[in-house]
């Protein structure tokens, strides 16, 4: 059961990472891709989420949070820098 | 076993909805309504997983564990600004809207910010 | 010999990232040679990490119902590059940043590169 | 010990001259003089054991593992040279004294003489051939400094140039020459190689080896072709002259031959290049001193003449021979030492040297004559003079020669050698008749009159030498022409009779025509004269060696500009394609290759990452014009690079990539405001086509070396981390433990790489004139600091630290630690920069960020220094366990304190770097928003 | 917002700077140490107090939450609201036949204090196909992005009176 469950996540995270990647490059504006690029991050959690879970180890866990946190980061200095040019003013 | 199974249903809940989120992005038409992907359907999907997460660590393994639910509470902390300020981004680009305007004009949307 | 295993992944992978840098630290524009600069930095730690070998699914943190460690002295080394690396894409921005400000132009060359 | 006192006195002592020239002339020329009288009396200290048969020597090893010691040794040969060295130099020293004029800098004259001294002391007393060569070569700078002495002259500066150049030269191929030897030999121990002379000659890589030592020592004794550089020399002081171009320097040439006589010696090919150059020398040479008219020219050539003859005794390879080729070199040294002398006289007292112009000085100045024609004769071969024993024996020993040039003409060399003594007698009537008997020369620029005693001197006591020598060869030169005989061809010298009349014979015959042809040849010389400088002149050997001077440079001129664009682009790019080929060729040649490799097997995920890694890699290089989006792409490279750490069992690196990553993002967006947002489109196809060749290449040369060492066996030392990170080190996260304990001097270094790196950052943006103070924007300033992300942003701060405090606690026992905390933190800080703005977060922050930094560093340095208190080394892990109410045991570890260092140094190096590229903008837009309409 | 909610209840002694946050900080500790033993206590009580007095400068004005109980009430409804949220917006993603309506509409704000207006625009962001877009001019109007509307009206209504009245209550009194 649990197996089944697992690889359907993979399954479908992967899925979904891929799509990301095809909005990140199909764009068609850099808002866009920012979207997307965040998206990827937060799936990457879920990935990391599925793994520890698959190896029964909860290692992953403070790269699942980095992630949150630089994911966030990320997205923010980005659309500060579409909106505005300079991120710290 | 229980567990095991209410592990799995989370799972297969989290990456479904993960999924349709991604989906989402890709096949929305225009970007504000894209935008709705991530910042629901994702943050469910991933809120899913980390529950998912809690519950075997908790119940299949040794002790309480809970910590995911610090991520869960990061996100759901997070991804609306994320979403707010991309949104703004895209309103100050100008970006394409297929969406219908607000009713009554109150400076909406933003016009050249004026600073 | 299978092809199809984790190494061959990490080798390919190291080497696009390399491919990609070396284009980039080519091109014309500092900001380009910088990118490429990043990329070149994560394929050399890569190609470090790698000089310990693959293992998945384990961590180099003692326990006692671990049965094996990778091999913590790359990563111990990876670790620092890591942050040395961005010590000097920081320190090559600002540079590029002052050459622009001084000579006027993000040509690697300076004035009258774009000629070359 | 003496030996090597002997070498360094003038090497040191050529510093006093130069000091005491301020107290006067006089006292520079004693110290010269006292330097070499000094070194004289510790080579005559050795003189018994050397005459007894013994070879005093100086050993210091140096660089054993390439066989490099500074060693010498004093056997007769080197004795017999370190005498004419010191001797002679020591009559120059004196002469020069009165040669020079007021105007001369004489402190620098004596003290580069010195230096020429030892490095030729250094040159005959080697007993290794590294130690030789480097001396050797010291000798050829030496004498560029002497030849090039009267910097007025351009002659002087010209003919040093040439000198250098050839010598020089001569000198790089035979260092070529001497590895080779060194190799054959397996030592480059001079005695040792002197022993193994048939090993040496039967090695394949002789006839090689051979020609490039020969290089060396022709051009130093200038042989024929390399001997146009010695009459061009002739714009040195005539003390130079007399000193470096007869006896000493042009000397080494010919004492290499001797030196190395008996390991290369005695085969054909070695008779054939020594006795052929040095024939040919004799001969020309000889013929051109004739037509001379400067007197140091047709000197000059005289003494390439002689030297020629030298080398054909030496070529001839048989002991008798080498004997006599040594007893010449001792009586060349005497006569034409003198002679130049006499001739630098000659100059002093009237102002020329053109023979043309010079008549009837006997009436003058008799001393000066007297002297000029004992030497001449000596020169010439007269009786009862040192050159004619030696010139005797030369004849005998060209009569009786093993091999032939060619076959069924055995009497060419002797003919050869006939005809150059017939010349020698020609142009040594010329030296002495022209110039003082005939009728009294009117238009001399200078009344002549005999010079002082001091300058007499010298010259008197070499003509007495060769006087001496001449009556009474046994007595005087007996027994260092015998020490030095059997040093120079290893064996006890055969049987050979230092005697005037050896009976009517082939020689005496020669002799006789030569001195008959020699008068007629001078009688009929303007004929000969005439000939050349009319229908066919000598080839101008200074226009030639220009010319190919000047060829040479604008060859290299040319080679330089085509490679040097001054285009850093090209450089690169020539750069990455060397090393592509260096990283290559293993491959090719198939030295290295693909073992069979643990093959961990796939998973789909991982194969997703790889392929989102490969894809994004690619596209970045594709995009990189459009630079924001570049950028994106970039950021995910990262993070699939952290995944793919998760997934290998790194996770330390994936938190490190993480927070790494995000820095750099923000880092090149505030870059990225203040450049263009698209990159233009410049690069040609073929610029293009070239770069996306070597980096398909780079990449799979990478590829390549990254699976030959993935798929070979590892042996990796981790084993001992392992095994000791929690007995040892206290800490379960080997990683961490590596990093603050087992390799703490490393991190300690790379934290202080960061905080030079934050503070020249800093250096550069503030001479970019940031100011120190800038307006604070309103905090409702919603464009600026959209409130939603100001207000989260607060909220997170306090998680966002307290989270970098659960990693850095934890780090020493699970992933986590200094660096990552230190990361988490400044990312935290920053995200209050870009929410809330400068003025506002720098307003309720810490300020001084240099001061933190120090602090981190300092607080690191000071764990290194703890263990030092306790006489532990540097940066020794110190940690224990205790034991506290409510909480329990719990662990103290100075790795701990450590941590703290890393951890500010990284959080304020790296706010340092962020927030000073923030403020530049600020400075930089005068208008408030410049940036509204773009980004 | 869950984690404030939490440390809501638990709001008692006033010596601290920001007691909410110090309790939220000790509990937030506890979740990442994932342990309750004594000594992770005292350490995150530690720190509970010492980051709030190293970042007290950054709270210019602290939240202030008056009604608890009005609190209580409003999580699980938005946390119902969330799930609701998610499950219409996947079926508007996978309904590929159905056509989309977005819509532009603005909230007028009774509500002023910044606490209360960011969490209002969180809320709106996690519930029903709506995202928070901008804030109007003096911070009297959200621009909402929605979805799918039909009644741009009946949209503004429920936002005010499900989600804006309660925070009025909890942040404002």
């Amino acid at each position: 059961m649990l197996t089944f469950a697992l690889t359907f996540g993979f399954t479908a995270m992967g899925l979904a990472m891929l799509l990301n990647i095809v909005r990140l490059v199909k764009g068609p504006d850099t808002v866009d891709r920012v979207t997307a690029l965040d998206t990827l991050y937060i799936n990457t959690i879920a990935v990391l989420m599925l793994v520890g879970i698959r190896i029964g180890s909860d290692i992953f866990f403070e790269a699942a949070l980095l992630i949150a946190m630089m994911g966030f980061v990320g997205t923010v200095a980005l659309a500060k820098h579409i909106r505005r040019g300079s991120i710290i003013e | 076993m229980i567990g095991e199974l209410v592990v799995s249903l989370f799972i297969l809940v989290g990456a479904t909805f993960a999924l349709i989120g991604s989906i989402g992005l890709v096949r929305l038409p225009d970007f504000y309504t894209r935008l709705h992907g991530p910042t629901k359907a994702t943050t469910l999907g991933v809120g899913a997983l980390l529950l998912a997460s809690v519950i075997y660590f908790s119940a299949l393994r040794e002790g309480l564990s809970l910590h995911e639910a610090l991520i869960t509470l990061f996100l759901f902390m997070t991804a609306p600004v994320s979403a707010h300020l991309l949104v703004r981004a895209g309103l100050h680009h100008r970006v394409e809207s297929r969406s219908r305007a607000p009713a009554e004009d109150h400076g909406h949307p933003d016009p050249e910010a004026p600073i | 010999m299978d092809f199809l295993v984790m190494e061959m992944l990490v080798a390919t992978g190291v080497g696009a990232m390399a491919g990609a840098g070396v284009y980039l630290v080519l091109r014309a524009r500092t900001y380009s040679v910088i990118l490429g600069l990043a990329l070149l930095g994560y394929a050399a730690n890569t190609f470090l990490f790698a000089s310990g070998r693959l293992s998945v699914g384990l961590a180099p943190v003692i326990s006692d119902d671990a049965l094996a460690y990778p091999d913590p002295l790359p990563q111990a080394l990876v670790l620092t590059a890591i942050v040395i690396g961005f010590a000097m894409i920081a320190f090559a921005v600002v540079l590029m940043l002052r050459a622009h400000a001084d000579l006027g132009t993000d040509h690697v060359d300076g004035p009258g590169g774009a000629g070359r | 010990m003496t030996l090597l006192l002997i070498v360094l006195l003038p090497l040191v002592g050529a510093l006093l001259p130069a000091w005491f020239i301020r107290w006067g002339r006089n006292q520079s020329a004693l110290a010269a003089g006292v330097v070499t009288g000094t070194a004289f009396a510790l080579l005559l200290s050795l003189s018994s054991s050397v005459f007894a048969g013994e070879v005093p020597r100086a050993d210091w090893t140096w660089m054993s593992s390439i066989g490099l010691s500074l060693a010498f040794m004093a056997d007769g040969l080197g004795y017999l040279f370190a005498f004419l060295i010191l001797g002679i130099g020591l009559l120059v020293v004196l002469y020069a004294r009165y040669y020079l004029s007021e105007k001369d800098p004489m402190g620098r004259f004596y003290a580069y003489l010195l230096l020429f001294m030892g490095a030729m002391l250094g040159v005959v007393l080697a007993d290794n051939l590294i130690v030789l060569l480097v001396f050797w070569e010291l000798t050829s700078l030496t004498s560029f400094l002497l030849i090039g002495y009267w910097k007025h002259l351009p002659e002087g500066r010209q003919g040093a140039r040439m000198a250098l150049v050839v010598t020089g030269g001569g000198g790089l191929a035979m260092l070529a020459g001497f590895i080779l030897l060194g190799n054959i030999a397996g030592t480059y121990q001079l005695s040792e190689i002197l022993q193994m002379g048939e090993v040496i000659q039967a090695h394949d890589l002789y006839a090689p080896m051979l020609v490039l030592v020969l290089i060396g020592a022709f051009t130093k004794s200038a042989q024929f072709p390399f001997h146009f550089w010695l009459p061009h020399a002739m714009a040195a002081p005539t003390p130079v002259s007399a000193y470096l171009h007869s006896a000493t320097m042009v000397k080494a040439g010919v004492f290499l031959l001797a030196r190395l006589f008996p390991a290369l010696s005695g085969t054909e090919l070695w008779f054939f290049l020594v006795t052929g150059a040095g024939a040919a020398t004799l001969l020309f040479a000889a013929y051109v001193a004739l037509t001379k008219h400067d007197l140091k020219g047709l000197l000059a050539y005289s003494t390439v003449s002689h030297l020629g003859m030298i080398t054909v005794l030496f070529g001839i390879g048989t002991a008798a021979a080498a004997v006599v080729g040594i007893f010449h070199i001792m009586n060349h040294a005497a006569f034409k030492a003198s002679l130049f002398m006499n001739a630098g006289i000659v100059d002093h007292e009237t102002g020329t040297r053109d023979i043309r112009r010079l008549s009837g000085l006997w009436a003058a100045m008799p001393i000066t004559g007297v002297l000029a024609i004992i030497a001449a004769a000596a020169m010439a071969g007269v009786p009862l003079f040192n050159g004619f024993l030696s010139k005797e024996m030369f004849f005998e020993q060209a009569w009786a020669l093993e091999y032939q040039f060619v076959e069924g003409v055995p009497w060419l060399l002797p003919a050869i050698v006939t005809l150059a003594a017939l010349f020698s007698v020609a142009y040594s009537i010329r030296l002495v008749w022209s110039v003082f008997f005939g009728p009294q020369a009117e238009d001399l620029p200078k009344p002549p009159h005999d010079p002082p005693f001091g300058m007499l001197l010298p010259v008197g006591i070499l003509a007495a030498l060769c006087i001496v020598v001449g009556i009474v060869p046994v007595l005087v030169a007996g027994p260092m022409l015998a020490v030095a005989a059997t040093a120079t061809i290893g064996i006890a010298p055969p049987e050979y009779s230092l005697t005037l009349w050896h009976g009517f014979n082939i020689p005496l015959l020669m002799t006789a025509l030569a001195f008959v042809g020699g008068i007629v040849a001078y009688w009929k010389r303007w004929a000969i004269i005439g000939l050349h400088e009319g229908p066919l002149p000598f080839p101008e050997a200074k226009r030639i060696f220009d010319g190919t001077i000047d060829r040479l440079a604008a060859f290299s001129h040319g080679t330089t500009a085509a490679l040097e664009n001054g285009s850093l682009q090209r450089y690169l790019a020539l750069l990455v394609g060397a090393a592509v080929v260096a990283m290559g060729w293993p491959f090719l040649t198939g030295s290295w290759s693909a073992g069979p490799g643990p093959g961990t097997p796939l998973d789909g995920m991982s194969l997703v990452v790889w392929a989102i890694l490969v894809g994004a890699a690619v596209a970045t290089a594709a995009l990189h014009r459009r630079r924001i989006l570049a950028l994106v792409v970039v950021s995910v490279v990262g993070l699939m690079l952290a995944l793919a750490f998760v997934h290998l069992s790194a996770p330390d690196l994936a938190l490190t990539q993480l927070s790494v990553e995000v820095v750099t993002v923000v880092l090149l967006l505030l870059a990225l405001h203040l450049l263009p947002k698209e990159g233009p489109s410049e690069d040609s196809i073929g610029r293009k086509a070239r770069d996306v060749g070597l980096a398909v290449a780079a990449g799979c040369a990478v590829t390549a070396m990254a699976w030959v060492i993935l798929t070979n066996p590892v042996d990796t030392i981790s084993g001992f981390h392992l095994a000791e990170s929690y007995p040892g080190g206290g800490g379960t996260n080997v990683v961490n433990v590596i990093l603050v304990d087992f390799r703490g001097f490393d991190t300690f270094g790379e934290i202080i790489v960061l905080a030079i790196a934050g503070l020249g950052i800093y250096a550069m943006i503030d001479a970019l004139g940031v100011p120190d103070r800038w307006k604070i924007g309103s905090p409702d300033d919603e464009v600026r600091y959209p409130l939603l992300l100001t207000v989260i942003t607060r909220l997170l701060l306090p998680l966002a630290l307290l989270v970098s405090m659960y990693l850095f606690l934890r780090g020493h026992n699970q992933p986590g630690g200094g660096f990552i905390a230190g990361l988490v933190t400044a990312v935290a800080l920053i995200l209050q920069y870009v929410a809330s703005g400068i003025g506002w977060t720098t307003d309720r922050f810490v300020r001084d960020y240099h001061g933190a930094i120090a602090l981190g560093v300092l607080a690191a340095g000071a764990t290194g220094l703890g263990a030092w208190l306790f006489g532990y080394p540097f940066l020794t892990g110190w940690f224990d366990y205790f034991e506290l109410p409510i909480i329990g045991e719990f662990e103290l570890a100075s790795a701990v304190l450590f941590d703290i260092g890393v951890y500010l140094t990284v959080v304020a190096g790296v706010l340092l770097m962020l927030v000073n590229m923030g403020k530049i903008r600020n400075a930089s837009a005068a208008a408030p928003d410049a940036a509204d309409g773009e980004g | 917002m869950s984690g404030r909610a939490e440390a809501s209840t638990k709001s008692g002694f006033k010596l601290f700077p920001h007691p909410v946050l110090t309790v939220v900080l000790v509990i937030v500790w506890l979740l990442l140490v994932n342990s309750i033993h004594p000594r992770m206590i005292v350490l995150g009580l530690g720190f509970g107090i010492a980051i709030p007095l190293f970042t007290r400068r950054f709270w210019p004005d602290h939240p202030r939450i008056c009604r608890v109980g009005v609190l209580v009430r409003f999580v699980p409804v938005f946390i119902w609201d969330v799930v609701i949220a998610n499950l219409q917006v996947a079926w508007l993603i996978v309904n590929f036949r159905r056509e989309l309506r977005p819509t532009w509409v603005v909230v007028p704000l009774d509500i002023t204090d910044p606490y209360a207006i960011t969490t209002l625009a969180n809320v709106i962001s996690l519930t029903p196909g709506t995202v928070s877009s901008e804030l109007g001019p003096g911070r009297r109007t959200l621009l909402v992005h929605s979805m799918d509307v039909d009644d741009p009206q009946a949209l503004v209504d429920r936002i005010k009176r499900r989600y804006e009245a309660p925070l009025k209550e909890i942040f404002e009194c």
